[in-house]
């Protein structure tokens, strides 16, 4: 019975938001509105039970003085709700950013940087495997190119303007592979949906 | 105070960072511990600001009687269900059988699963609508798109049978994913890299201080 | 009622069948088990014991030979089970359990040692009843190291940016003038502008969805700047919905200096920018409508885009605008190539809002991201022509 | 107007029922389609037969429910994978949804009688850490201790008192990595913040709106392979010998491909049909 009972409220939701498709409507705010009540509530209770909890509460209990600085920090960040004082905000907010950028500035680095430009060199030749060798000296071009499209300092004519050329290429046939993934992302959560309400709410789908 | 305190800690706790990747050896590997353990507690408070702050902004709409003012108890309502039952199942809210876990099935689910299948709709109809051919840089990018659409899926390879194997759609597909494509995108991957390197750099030079001033 | 019957017959003989396999298989064993059972596995050898290389203590590396009895893959007729580690603080002394692996492997990381004290290591291989253990190995100490040297490179590497960047900030700090390329959607700004005169219709600009706080945000809005200069120029119309308050601000601000530093504050008018909502889907719905009523001539998205990027340009495109768009969201990028004239992508992003504003820190950092870029470029061909012709392996400089 | 102008100027919400239709409709039939388990997913399957039973494997589970048709096939293949290999499974979530989908991917896989059989235990085959907040400092800090970053697990047991917590100080003690990203925070992370210091093994399974962006890390080595989108869980189905819920949708997903493809074919022809006509 309480199964049945969700199932339906499941699927007048779903149909809820469907509704957007044809025209923005009330019935479709509904929706939207206890999604992002819903949601917020979510995170919050987990945020507490799983974070609050083990990180500073249970810290505190066994003794562990310093997180308390955690805590105090963490209401700081809860004084932006009040713009007179809303500025000490930034002394959490100062901590968070600190954080990201200082562990940001080397992994980029190494991972995004010197790993990818240290795999684009490699031994071209493949003997006995020809798709494997064109592919691997397409690696080495189209990095190459697509890099020198995103130099900035320099005009793209003669030569270097070819090596631009060629790596807008590279570039769109990276586009055209997201693209495509994209689509078949989004058929994706439409067929789980589909077989949501077909299947089931519904019963028709085995 | 207001300026130089935040510019401080970022400066302390973003060098810190730096400085443990290559000298390893205490007590800079305390501090960075710390400093993580610091900023997990931080960013759950952050969680709750932006709760907190959605339900004020609807406290604010209902109040004032702002455009759409009736969905602002909607808002409310939700947070309220899920803070509440989440409560009171205890520690064990997510565990299955909870009637916190009714909820997250029954609200949640849907709404969250439905708001991105949507998007299918309309990527349909800019398919047909939109996505022209307008010159030779988007003609590439259809032509690889459709490339790949149909070779990842079963059709491609009825659609192909007939070629020799390794020229078939899936073939040539998987081919463009791993060469091509991956020399595009490392292309991208490593100028974005290189962006987020020196916009990490500001930040704690001090350069960088949008987060740290104004409101 | 037939067919039952024939089955419940095969049914027998089956049965028959199976417990005929089933008594051979239980007695096929039992030697096999009885070699395994009374000789224990040999044991391990060459247990070795080393503090982990460029770390901050706290842990030791062992590796030993497997037992002689040990296959290597984890089946049935292994005669090695697994492998227990064991340590203790003194060659002949008590020695704790650590943790166990599987058979086959040769090396385990105590993760849970204490700096500078000695420790000793057994290994014991385990048969299915009985078991065998190693010699003890060295006694090792984990130490913390000042330096962690396999990441020489990438210090070098990461000082070399930093001090450019900032080499390069102060030049321009100093008003040296650093060369910027032409961006190709820049320069269909003009056109696009031109046109939405010529046919008297408005000129939407859409600075994407996230706050001020987003570098593409801020990117979207200093390009706004140098729009608005040319529709003060041209006299068109320009309309700036917005998904945010502060962005709203921040766009009439702009807008209303790029009207005067073109000489006519005269068309400058509040309303051109206004807020609409901060959820996602409501502002494209609004949005969507507005481009329906109004059919622009021409239509800007420059700033962070999320889904609504596919739904607005599609719209754009069907009420046919001359569209000019920018982002640095990659997953987005696709669609607004497919449904628009001109789209910057990525970086060309921040470095047209760089080239407009002439920011001193925009500036340098885009140079000083040149010369990573550089260096990059230099690694790609200079390293595949020496590798092709092993001459020498500059890979040893990128790990 | 003529008739390609006409068609060009079809009201949208008629293409939205279109495609509705082609995705519905096949979903009635049960069309037994040829899958072909690529090479990128093949590597991810190899790596995980590569590991002994007794492994210990850190399972992150990085989305929400609007990935879901997409990712929790590949959880519930995944997990059921391990415990019929004798993996052991640590799970955490760096979404706050990750552990709660954790649970309805084992509930769904204890229903399947092999699974049953074996029988597997919490706390000794499988745990399931909880979600906690940070993102990518998650999986920098789990570098040097899981025990801190994960103190208790989701229902606020001690993660140390955990059998199979046992020894597990940090990446060194973990065996391989899987991790099932539908975005921020996700397979970039790990790959940037346990890949490469940490020297960690990772495959991943990914929304196909992620998956190309991963691509450079398969071909540097960084990530063993990817499962992409619904076709590389259905790929791993197929390679595990269980086909699943992933197979089950893959005639939708091909006739909607298709039907996308024929949109965007049959639009820019009508457009380049009618722009000639008015260019002449």
């Amino acid at each position: 019975m309480v199964e049945t009972i969700g199932i339906w409220i499941a699927a007048i939701l779903t149909l809820g938001i469907f509704s957007f498709l044809y025209k923005d409507n009330p019935f479709y705010k509904f929706c939207e509105s206890l999604f992002v009540g819903v949601s917020a509530g979510y995170w919050f209770a987990t945020t507490f039970w799983q974070v609050m909890m083990p990180k500073l509460v249970d810290n505190l209990a066994a003794g562990r003085w310093i997180y308390i600085i955690g805590g105090i920090f963490g209401i700081l960040m809860l004084l932006r709700l009040f713009p007179k004082i809303g500025w000490i905000s930034r002394w959490s907010l100062a901590l968070v950013v600190g954080t990201t950028a200082g562990l940001y500035f080397t992994r980029y680095l190494v991972s995004n940087g010197m790993v990818q430009t240290e795999n684009t060199i490699m031994p071209i030749f493949v003997t006995g495997n020809l798709p494997q060798t064109i592919g691997n000296l397409v690696i080495v071009v189209g990095t190459f190119c697509g890099l020198v499209y995103f130099f900035f300092s320099k005009e793209h004519k003669g030569t270097f303007g070819g090596f631009a050329k060629v790596g807008i290429w590279f570039i769109m046939v990276s586009f055209g592979a997201s693209f495509g993934y994209t689509v078949m992302s989004r058929m994706s959560l439409l067929l789980g949906r589909l077989d949501y309400l077909f299947g089931t709410w519904l019963g028709l789908i085995k | 105070m207001r300026r130089e305190v935040p510019l401080a800690i970022t400066a302390i706790v973003g060098f810190t960072l730096i400085v443990v990747y290559f000298i390893p050896h205490p007590p800079f590997n305390h501090f960075r511990n710390f400093f993580e353990d610091l900023f997990f507690i931080v960013a759950a408070f952050a969680i709750w600001l932006g709760c907190l702050n959605l339900l004020k902004v609807n406290a604010d709409r209902f109040y004032f009687k702002r455009k759409g003012w009736p969905f602002a108890i909607v808002v409310w309502f939700g947070f309220f269900l899920m803070v509440i039952v989440g409560f009171w199942d205890g520690r064990g809210f997510m565990n299955p059988g909870t009637t916190f876990y009714y909820l997250y099935d029954i609200l949640y689910y849907p709404l969250n699963a439905t708001m991105f299948s949507i998007l299918a709709f309309f990527v349909a109809s800019a398919s047909y609508r939109a996505f022209r051919a307008r010159n030779k840089e988007a003609t590439m990018l259809l032509v690889a798109a459709m490339v790949v659409m149909l070779g990842r899926v079963p059709f491609g390879y009825y659609l192909s049978s007939w070629l020799p194997e390794g020229w078939r759609l899936g073939n040539i597909t998987d081919w463009v994913m791993d060469f091509p494509q991956t020399a595009g995108q490392r292309a991208i991957m490593i100028g974005i890299a290189l962006g987020i390197v020196s916009s990490s750099l500001r930040v704690l030079l001090g350069l960088e201080r949008t987060f740290a001033s104004g409101e | 009622m037939r067919p039952r019957i024939s089955t419940q017959t095969s049914n027998k003989t089956y049965a028959l069948i199976l417990s005929i396999l089933i008594l051979s298989f239980l007695l096929i064993p039992i030697p096999v088990l009885a070699q395994q059972d009374t000789l224990p596995p040999s044991p391990p050898t060459e247990v070795k014991a080393e503090d982990t290389p460029n770390d901050a203590g706290g842990s030791i590396t062992i590796i030993w030979k497997k037992s002689a009895d040990d296959i290597g893959v984890v089946r049935d007729d292994n005669k090695v089970k697994g492998y227990e580690i064991l340590r203790s603080t003194r060659t002949d002394g008590e020695y704790e359990l650590l943790g166990k692996t599987t058979a086959g492997a040769e090396s385990y990381f105590d993760s849970h040692a204490r700096n500078n004290i000695d420790y000793f290591y057994k290994i014991r291989a385990l048969g299915l009843v009985s078991l065998s253990e190693s010699l003890p190995s060295q006694p090792v100490k984990a130490k913390a190291q000042w330096v962690d040297w396999s990441r020489k490179y990438t210090f070098l590497l990461a000082l070399i940016l930093a001090l450019s960047i900032v080499y390069f900030i102060n030049q321009s700090k100093t008003g040296k003038e650093l060369f910027i390329r032409k961006i190709a959607g820049l320069e269909a700004v003009t056109d696009a502008v031109g046109r939405a005169t010529e046919m008297g219709r408005k000129i939407f600009y859409i600075p994407g969805i996230s706050d001020m706080d987003n570098m593409q945000t801020i990117a979207g809005v200093t390009i706004l700047g140098q729009v608005a200069k040319i529709t003060a120029e041209y006299e068109a119309k320009l309309e700036v919905p917005t998904s945010r308050s502060l962005v709203m601000v921040s766009c009439r601000e702009t807008i209303k200096e790029a009207y005067s530093n073109a000489g006519r504050p005269d068309l400058f008018n509040e309303n051109m920018v206004y807020y609409l909502t901060d959820d996602q889907f409501g502002y494209t719905a609004a949005v969507d409508g507005l481009f329906v009523r109004e059919k622009p001539a021409a239509i800007f998205f420059q700033g962070q885009f999320y889904a609504e990027s596919l739904i607005l340009a599609e719209t754009g495109n069907y009420v046919g605008a001359i569209q000019i768009a920018g982002t640095g969201q990659p997953a987005q990028l696709p669609f607004f190539v497919a449904a628009c004239d001109y789209t910057l992508i990525g970086e060309e992003l921040f470095a047209a809002s760089a080239y407009l504003s002439r920011d001193p820190k925009l500036l340098g950092s885009l140079k000083g991201q040149d010369v990573g870029k550089f260096i990059f470029l230099f690694f790609i061909l200079v390293g595949s022509i020496l590798l092709a012709f092993g001459v020498y392996d500059l890979r040893v400089f990128l790990r | 107007m003529s008739f390609l102008e006409k068609l060009l100027a079809i009201d949208r919400r008629i293409i939205f029922l279109f495609i509705a239709i082609a995705a519905a409709l096949p979903l009635f039939f049960t069309v037994k389609l040829h899958i072909e388990v690529t090479p990128i997913v093949n590597n991810v399957y190899n790596a995980l037969e590569a590991l002994p039973p007794g492994s210990k494997v850190l399972l992150s589970m990085d989305y929400d429910p609007g990935s879901m048709p997409e990712l929790q096939p590949m959880a519930e293949s995944f997990l059921r994978y391990c415990f019929l290999r004798d993996l052991k499974v640590i799970i955490i979530g760096l979404w706050p949804n990750g552990p709660i989908q954790a649970n309805i991917a084992l509930e769904e896989v204890f229903k399947d009688e092999e699974v049953k059989n074996r029988n597997p235990q919490y706390g000794i085959d499988y745990v399931n850490l909880g979600y906690t907040v940070g993102n990518e400092v998650v999986v920098e800090r789990m570098g040097s201790d899981i025990p801190a970053t994960f103190p208790k697990d989701y229902t606020g047991n001690k993660t140390e008192d955990l059998p199979l917590m046992k020894g597990v100080k940090n990446y060194n003690n973990i065996d391989f990595v899987y991790n099932l990203s539908a975005g921020y925070p996700g397979t970039y992370e790990w790959v940037i913040f346990a890949v490469d210091p940490y020297k960690i093994k990772l495959a991943a399974g990914n929304t196909a709106v992620q998956a190309p962006l991963v691509y450079p890390y398969v071909q540097s080595g960084q990530l063993i392979g990817v499962l992409g989108g619904m076709k590389g869980g259905a790929e791993f189905e197929i390679a595990t010998g269980k086909p699943a819920k992933a197979v089950k949708y893959m005639f939708s997903q091909s006739v909607t491909h298709a039907v996308i493809c024929f949109f965007i074919l049959i639009g820019n022809f009508a457009y380049f049909a009618t722009r000639k006509k008015k260019g002449s």
